[in-house]
């Protein structure tokens, strides 16, 4: 069954269209990198599938059902530009109380498990607000993955990275891979990200101008997607 | 998982953040004392005038106060995207409503229980003779300013000039709760028990509540997922 | 097309209000308790209807846009909530004056006159709220939610004033009695030109926020570009 | 008393006829600058399209 699907989808800021008649799929352990410039739509997108706004016209599947569903919110995992977690709350509160709001068997346990993968163990009850950077940037990562995410949504997530995160993302990205999971993200970093990608789509001023296998070449040369599909 | 579990992990996440900060409390405490000293040079407090005016009092006190809890309610999850990550997690908008609003009620509460005996002494006025009917009105009264304050605060979280647009909208909202809270507080103290005249203002205050908590639960997911 | 309407509904609003006003000041006589003031009346009850139609066209407006998504219907919201503030307006300063001359004062917390100032404080805050966002999808979307609390607001408003007011002395005014089947036809012909007034000016209104709107995403689109 | 009551009644229609005069004149003002924005965007666009 596909994984990610938009079908037609429209969004409007005011009659403005932000996105016109997306067709996207991501089918499972897949890894499908959306890319394009500024204002392309790609963060409007990701945030439709992730179901945070809903689409004007048109609709997202996730495993064929709606994204704002129960059962399906429970299988996205999500990254954005912020670190969705809690400044006044240590390393640990903050992924129990995760792993509470996702229904975990044992949320405590983990927890743990997830600040060792991150190599956060060691600063478990710090208060996020004291954490450095690339600290906080993994403790985001762990929140993402805490509930074992069939759907990864990732919106730029190697801009704000240090590269130790960056390390630990992309290996946590391949397992996931292995795993038959699902990746969706959108990027800038063409170098890293299609490295990770086995599908590449872009969008053109809220339109897909391409959407295909990564091929050898767009690795060589990331600027080559653009120059084929990307200009008027 | 069930309704009010999820609901009471959102209220106890939400107060150990405020209570490791204490920054809304703290502020909503010393901003209530501030106001007591501050209507003492309003009027002068003879014991018969504070009587008839402590209802009023009372309630304005409570209301300000407990705006500065409540603008922070949602404002709080605005750092970091924490929002984003609530209204991904898979628990449904209603308990995330009413788990920030119990959140944002025990500790308006707390902030008037302790500036109920302040009261007491600056003003001189005895102010238990119905203590528990008066505990009834208080919890009424706070869940009508909570659930607007707590609502109203997830209405304007995005946008500029939050601070001052909240309470321009929550106090013209909120004056038929706080009517019948300052109508029924103020027979209270005076030694009115409940029922018989002042039984019409317990009824409109419990209506408020009802009918405001309703649409709130209804429109909720409306507001944060656009 | 709506144009033409707008046209229309003038001209006979116009020819209702000539007619209204001829026969509020030449062929009624004075009342006999309050005089000449008692003819603010015949302005002063419909401006309030006209502001009540207002924002129950307003809440259903919203609750439209809410289900359709439809940005007509926010624009709908938007002008008519707009026009009924200025007829709001118009009542409480009407109501006003004539309490200066029948209970001697400009304002009284009187029942009616304190929940249309705390009406007109609500609605108020509504075009304020919408000031404050910029995109338009949210502001559409956040006004709408408020737009309905505010009309759920209005009777709670409008019964707990009128209670509260009951258990204080008040000046006592509208005594008893029949009303002259001339007034009432006057009265009646009044409130609907400044309903069909109303609908005029929120038609004006609708279409430069339809117009202002088309201009924001040809701007967006020019930026776009 | 009488004369009072007459002023009154005249000052009260010219209030309420006043603040709807007003508000047709917010409505003129707001049609003014939607017409200026839009001159402005034509503008706008027709520099874009010689370029």
């Amino acid at each position: 069954m596909t994984a990610v699907a938009a079908e037609g989808v429209w969004k409007y800021y005011g009659d403005y269209p932000a996105l016109r008649d997306v067709m996207l799929r991501a089918e499972p352990g897949t890894c499908l990198a959306l890319i394009g410039r500024n204002g392309a739509g790609k963060t409007t997108l990701l945030r439709i599938i992730g179901g945070f706004s809903k689409a004007g016209r048109g609709q997202v599947r996730i495993f064929g059902n709606d994204p704002r569903e129960t059962q399906t919110r429970r299988r996205l995992g999500w990254i954005g530009h912020g670190i969705s977690v809690y400044d006044e709350l240590s390393a640990f509160e903050n992924l129990s109380l995760f792993g509470r709001l996702y229904d975990l068997p044992d949320p405590r346990k983990a927890a743990m498990e997830w600040l060792e993968r991150t190599g956060l163990e060691r600063v478990k009850d710090g208060l996020v607000r004291e954490f450095s950077r690339g600290m906080r940037q993994r403790l985001a990562v762990a929140r993402a993955f805490l509930h074992q995410p069939s759907v990864l949504l990732l919106d730029e997530p190697f801009t704000a990275l240090d590269d130790r995160a960056i390390a630990v993302l992309q290996r946590l990205l391949r397992d996931a891979l292995a795993e038959g999971r699902t990746v969706v993200m959108s990027t800038h970093q063409l170098r890293e990200a299609l490295e990770l990608a086995t599908h590449v789509a872009l969008l053109n001023r809220g339109k897909t101008a391409f959407q295909g296998e990564r091929t050898a070449q767009m690795v060589q040369d990331p600027g080559w997607v653009y120059a084929h599909y990307g200009e008027d | 998982m069930d309704f009010f579990r999820e609901m009471w992990v959102i209220t106890r996440k939400d107060l150990r953040a405020e209570l490791r900060t204490k920054e809304a409390i703290n502020a909503s405490l010393a901003f209530s004392l501030v106001i007591l000293v501050l209507f003492s040079f309003a009027f002068d407090p003879t014991e018969k005038e504070t009587v008839s005016m402590s209802g009023g009092l009372l309630w304005i006190v409570f209301a300000f106060a407990g705006t500065l809890v409540l603008n922070r309610s949602f404002a709080r999850e605005v750092p970091n995207d924490c929002l984003d990550a609530l209204v991904a997690a898979p628990i449904s908008g209603a308990a995330l409503f009413m788990g920030k609003a119990l959140a944002n009620f025990l500790l308006v509460l707390a902030v008037e229980l302790v500036s109920l005996p302040v009261f007491g002494i600056f003003y001189n006025v005895h102010w238990t003779s119905h203590f528990w009917s008066l505990m009834l009105v208080l919890a009424l009264g706070t869940w009508g300013l909570t659930v607007i304050g707590t609502i109203f605060s997830a209405l304007t979280v995005n946008i500029r000039l939050r601070e001052l647009m909240a309470p321009l909208l929550v106090y013209p909202m909120l004056i038929p709760a706080l009517m019948s809270a300052m109508q029924l507080s103020m027979d209270l103290i005076a030694g009115k028990p409940l029922g018989g005249e002042n039984q019409i203002w317990l009824r409109l205050l419990v209506a408020f509540d009802v009918i405001f908590t309703a649409l709130s639960l209804v429109l909720l997911e409306t507001v944060l997922v656009g | 097309m709506r144009e033409k309407l707008i046209y229309s509904l003038g001209v006979i609003a116009a020819v209702l209000l000539a007619r209204d006003l001829y026969s509020i000041f030449m062929q009624l006589p004075d009342e006999a308790s309050q005089g000449m003031i008692y003819r603010i009346i015949f302005f002063h009850v419909p401006a309030a209807i006209t502001a009540m139609a207002c924002s129950a066209v307003a809440c259903v407006a919203s609750i439209l846009f809410l289900v359709t998504k439809n940005f007509k219907h926010d624009a709908i919201a938007v002008a008519s909530t707009e026009v009924g503030l200025a007829f709001l307006a118009a009542n409480l300063v009407t109501g006003s004056i004539w309490g200066r001359i029948i209970w001697g004062i400009w304002w009284t917390w009187d029942a009616r006159l304190t929940s249309a100032l705390v009406c007109w404080l609500l609605y108020a805050g509504y075009l304020m709220l919408r000031r404050a966002i910029e995109e338009p999808a949210a502001r559409a979307r956040i006004s709408a939610v408020f737009n309905i609390f505010a009309f759920a607001d209005v009777p709670i408003v409008i019964f707990s004033i009128k209670w509260w007011r009951t258990q204080h002395p008040q000046p006592v005014f509208w005594g008893g009695g029949s009303i002259d089947p001339a007034m009432y036809l006057t009265a009646l012909l009044n409130l609907v030109a400044l309903i069909l007034l109303g609908v005029i000016l929120t038609l004006i209104r609708l279409r430069q926020e339809e117009v202002q709107r088309e201009i924001d995403s040809i701007r967006r689109y020019a930026h776009a570009v | 008393m009488d004369t009072r009551n007459f002023t009154f009644m005249f000052y009260g229609f010219l209030a309420a006829w006043l603040i709807l005069v007003v508000y047709v004149l917010s409505l003129v003002s707001r049609e003014r600058k939607i017409s200026e924005q839009l001159k402005g965007l034509k503008g706008l666009l027709e520099y874009k399209d010689r370029k």
